[in-house]
């Protein structure tokens, strides 16, 4: 089992892809998995997260089988 | 309560019609509807087309969640949401939102209520094509209280 | 602006899309809209049909006075305001406010402000016709802030 | 040239009429009209007072050609 990874918007033009698969192996939290996936680079500012399609912070629990997703302010409406 | 993304073409009052027909007549005294329509200018530009992204799954959730909050806070008969996704044009809805009461103040409150909620939670994010060509991400909303 | 008294049925998203079409699209991005129908209920009493009285030459001035004091106060397009007269029954549509703006805060503003000085202050009154055949003036509304 | 006096909704009921024409001699407010047309029955409690379709307080002006109107709260809506 793996973590599912997911960038949208600008965030995904940060990243360079839609998404991508991850060993969950020494994955604590989703921080873990934006500093593994972005190779150390910094969060950008205003980052939003979301962990199983709820919005978590960067501290929360990540483990095998979570879709973690990293977006931008929301600008729908 | 019904929640609509659209990758075609929403068409509010049809929209808003087809769904009030579903209600028991007289049992609503008050609707409370908002539609925001694509505009031609933003932030001193001129913009040609715009694309809505959005999270699949996550969007629809939001939207459900941010409905029931509002059937939680006020006395509803009904709840409408509607958001386009994809790509549209000035003058093209995006959104819309319809809250059914006995009472008018309940049917306002829940309207501006699930706007503002969509606004700051729903994910979606527009990126825009100005008439010069170039795209950009729209950065943030305008403040809606 | 335009103001509507009318003697025969209020088709509310039909008189809304028709003034609609008078605008251009893109200038608005926000369009807030309330309807007021008539309930099949009142104070606890079934209630079978209503008599909307009004003020010929008065009422239409305030309506219009209104509508000008929500367009110095906010930034809007334009302002549409409907309202019945005569004989109505329950489901059936009173009053139609829509505003439109740039933005969703004016919209929303001022839609909500035109619903509240028309009631306080359009001179309109309601004569309800009990399902006991019974009829009674409406002594008032209910607060809607 | 003489005032025009209207009546609405509660108003009219009990009143009796729903208008009359009334001689602007020795009128000079909304509630002299008010007492001379209702033979000093007193006004009821919340009673509305327009003065050529405009709202007034009732020692309001009025003279000849004016057109007052007695109402209740109004329920529109």
């Amino acid at each position: 089992m793996t973590i599912t990874v997911l960038y949208f918007a600008s965030l995904r033009e940060f990243a360079g892809r839609p998404r991508e698969d991850m060993d969950a192996e020494g994955i604590r939290c989703a921080l873990d998995v934006w500093r593994r996936a972005q190779e150390g680079r910094p969060l950008p500012p205003g980052t939003l997260i979301a962990v199983n399609q709820e919005y978590a912070a960067a501290d929360h629990p990540v483990r095998e089988g979570d879709e973690v997703a990293f977006f931008p302010p929301v600008t729908g409406g | 309560m019904a929640v609509h993304l659209l990758a075609e073409a929403l068409e509010p009052w049809e929209t808003l019609i087809r769904h009030q027909q579903s209600l028991a007549a007289g049992c609503f005294g008050a609707t409370a509807v908002f539609v925001g329509t694509m505009r031609d200018f933003n932030e001193g530009d001129d913009i040609q087309a715009m694309t809505l992204e959005h999270y699949p799954g996550m969007t629809e959730r939001q939207l459900e969640t941010i409905g029931q909050e509002a059937r939680r806070q006020w006395p509803l008969e009904d709840v409408l949401i509607a958001h386009r996704v994809g790509r549209i044009h000035p003058g093209d809805p995006i959104v819309l939102v319809a809250a059914w009461s006995a009472h008018r103040q309940a049917a306002f409150e829940a309207c501006r209520f699930i706007m503002e909620a969509l606004k700051s939670r729903a994910p979606f994010w527009k990126q825009e094509r100005l008439q010069s060509g170039q795209q950009r991400w729209v950065s943030g909303n305008t403040p809606g209280m």
